[in-house]
């Protein structure tokens, strides 16, 4: 039996992206290391270079996705789901995930107004963001974190991959500026 | 609060070194509705709708003068900018649009920071007391991060927006569904729990019966329901015995006090027939 | 835009099947026709010829799916849940298999609360019980014993291998052959 077919065949069906663990034991039944299944995945990626899907990484492992370019078709297939998210909510989202664990009172400290209900609560309902703990202070306010569906959702492997904060009149980057280094949890 | 006269404090422009602009356009107390700020063309009812579309807050208006007139998050244009906001927030409250606590707020802020740059300093104590301005300073270049970033995040590709998951049928046979297996200690436990329960519960003993004569009173009905009717010495066997002979007989007598059965004799003497009553 | 392009991405987006009408309807932009939508379909279904999977044609429509001959490790993916019955059913059973005949009323009795239909049915499906008559009373109802199928999968030949039930106010059992004693309900 052909790896790269049962490698092709596990990451269509499965319905989450599968890591490089979970695939190895999938297949150790053919006697497969890891160095070989890597170059499998590899060798898939390139084989679908000129595909209109591709193989991607993201946090949660490999999957195959539609090209970018296809979207204004496929989009089609979702008429109730639209993609677009206020400028409230990016910020919100941006917030946590720069800063995070964060609390409300956090978020809106640095956005000046205040952070509505409804706001979280979507983050919530699409998995992006969830409560970590809650901060020791009065009223122990939530703490919020962003999730591995996050980084998922945006193409990301890990926090660090988040766009570096830059700004037109810093010379260099703030160091307490650069997203925080470990994986989300 | 009272914003007209906020606004009304007559400031002296904060010597504007990097100012490509002249000095403050909107004079306010003279003819406020005329002269709107020039960097801003909105028309004044439109404001509201400005402000709480278009702007994220007190925060992004001031963000907004600011890049507007081109220049950096700088102290020394900070005066300028805080005119111009107190300008606005005078301009809604006098035409008795509802705004925001925020920008009322951020508008007390500016207010105690121009005030408060009207005070002489006291030459000592310079280094120590912070510029008021300072501290909003930090605020707008903080937030300014945070909305870049929010722009840069929104340009990712992002799943279900710019890129979809495959679904691709696994095809596998159907498989029977596998089912829990129960030993009969948990049945058996199970039943004797529900008796306790109901004993406790009726104040009576829920007496067990004769576990073969209700084995043969499901027997007989089921044999009713494929033959119709059967003759009452075809549901005894010789090789039963007495015992058998015995609990089928109290079955019977069960099913007949149960209603479950009729038993019927045609005449006298002739074999007894036992049927399902009729429906 | 290359329509194959188009048609492959929609295929594999699609949670569901898609029909030709569906297809037509999401590239009708391209003013694609039928015969040309068609003829696209056979392409595609020619290129997967040698690949993992395939594009079938089932009565929903169009979908790829996994090629038979990966089955073995795509199975691995949905491993079979073993799911666990609920106490009520378990007391149902019981109650069926000490008590029969039994109409769901008299189950009801006993356990002092409503029998659903689900764990009726549930008993029926495995067959483990089905319905010996109808009780005379208003309403007729369905009287259910045990099955062969229930003894075989209890490891059992007759009822009276069922274990006695001691109750704890019980002294003793009764004696084999003895009338039976009145019930009480």
């Amino acid at each position: 039996m052909n790896l790269k077919d049962i490698v092709e065949a596990l990451l269509f069906a499965s319905p989450e992206p599968l890591t490089l663990p979970q695939l190895l034991s999938l297949v150790e039944d053919e006697g497969v290391d890891r160095p070989t299944l890597e170059k499998v995945l590899e060798e898939l990626a390139e084989d679908y270079q000129t595909r209109p899907l591709e193989l991607a990484r993201v946090a949660s492992g490999y999957r195959f996705q539609v090209r970018k370019h296809l979207a204004p078709w496929v989009s089609r297939l979702f008429p109730e789901k639209v993609g677009r998210y206020s400028r409230a909510l990016l910020e919100t989202i941006a917030i946590i995930a720069y800063r995070q664990p964060v609390t409300r009172g956090d978020i809106e400290a640095i956005r000046g107004v205040v952070v509505s209900s409804n706001i979280i609560r979507t983050l919530q309902e699409r998995e992006w963001i969830r409560v970590v703990g809650h901060k020791e202070v009065p009223g122990r306010p939530a703490l919020y974190a962003t999730t591995k569906r996050f980084l998922d959702d945006f193409n990301l492997q890990t926090l660090e991959q988040l766009p570096p904060i830059q700004l037109e009149q810093d010379e260099q980057a703030d160091p307490e500026f650069a997203p925080p280094s470990q994986t989300t949890h | 609060m009272s914003h007209p006269s906020i606004a009304e404090i007559k400031i002296p422009p904060v010597t504007p070194q990097t100012e490509n602009q002249s000095a403050p356009v909107a004079r306010l107390h003279g003819s406020p509705f005329t002269e709107l700020p020039d960097n801003l063309y909105i028309p004044p009812d439109a404001l509201q709708v400005i402000l709480e579309e278009t702007f994220e807050g007190p925060l992004d208006l001031l963000l907004y003068l600011i890049r507007k007139r081109n220049l950096d998050i700088m102290l020394v244009s900070i005066a300028e900018v805080t005119e111009q906001y107190l300008e606005y927030i005078a301009l809604m409250e006098n035409l008795k649009i509802e705004l925001a606590a925020e920008y009322l707020l951020m508008a007390a802020l500016l207010a105690e920071i121009k005030s408060r740059l009207l005070l002489p300093k006291p030459k000592e104590s310079e280094g120590e007391e912070e510029d008021p301005r300072a501290e909003l300073v930090r605020r707008l270049k903080e937030y300014e991060k945070f909305k870049q970033a929010a722009a840069e995040m929104d340009e990712l590709p992002r799943m279900l927006r710019d890129q979809f998951p495959v679904y691709v049928d696994p095809d596998l046979p159907r498989r029977p569904p596998k089912l829990p297996q129960v030993t009969v200690e948990a049945l058996a436990e199970a039943f004797r729990q529900v008796l306790q329960r109901a004993s406790q519960l009726q104040h009576h003993t829920v007496a067990r019966e004769r576990l073969s004569v209700r084995e043969r009173m499901s027997r007989i009905l089921a044999g009713l329901q494929e033959n119709g009717t059967v003759a009452f010495e075809s549901l005894f066997s010789q090789t039963e015995g007495r015992a058998g002979a015995v609990v089928t007989f109290l079955a019977l007598l069960e099913l007949c006090k149960e209603g479950l059965v009729e038993v019927l004799q045609t005449e006298p003497l002739s074999p007894l027939q036992i049927q399902l009553p009729a429906g």
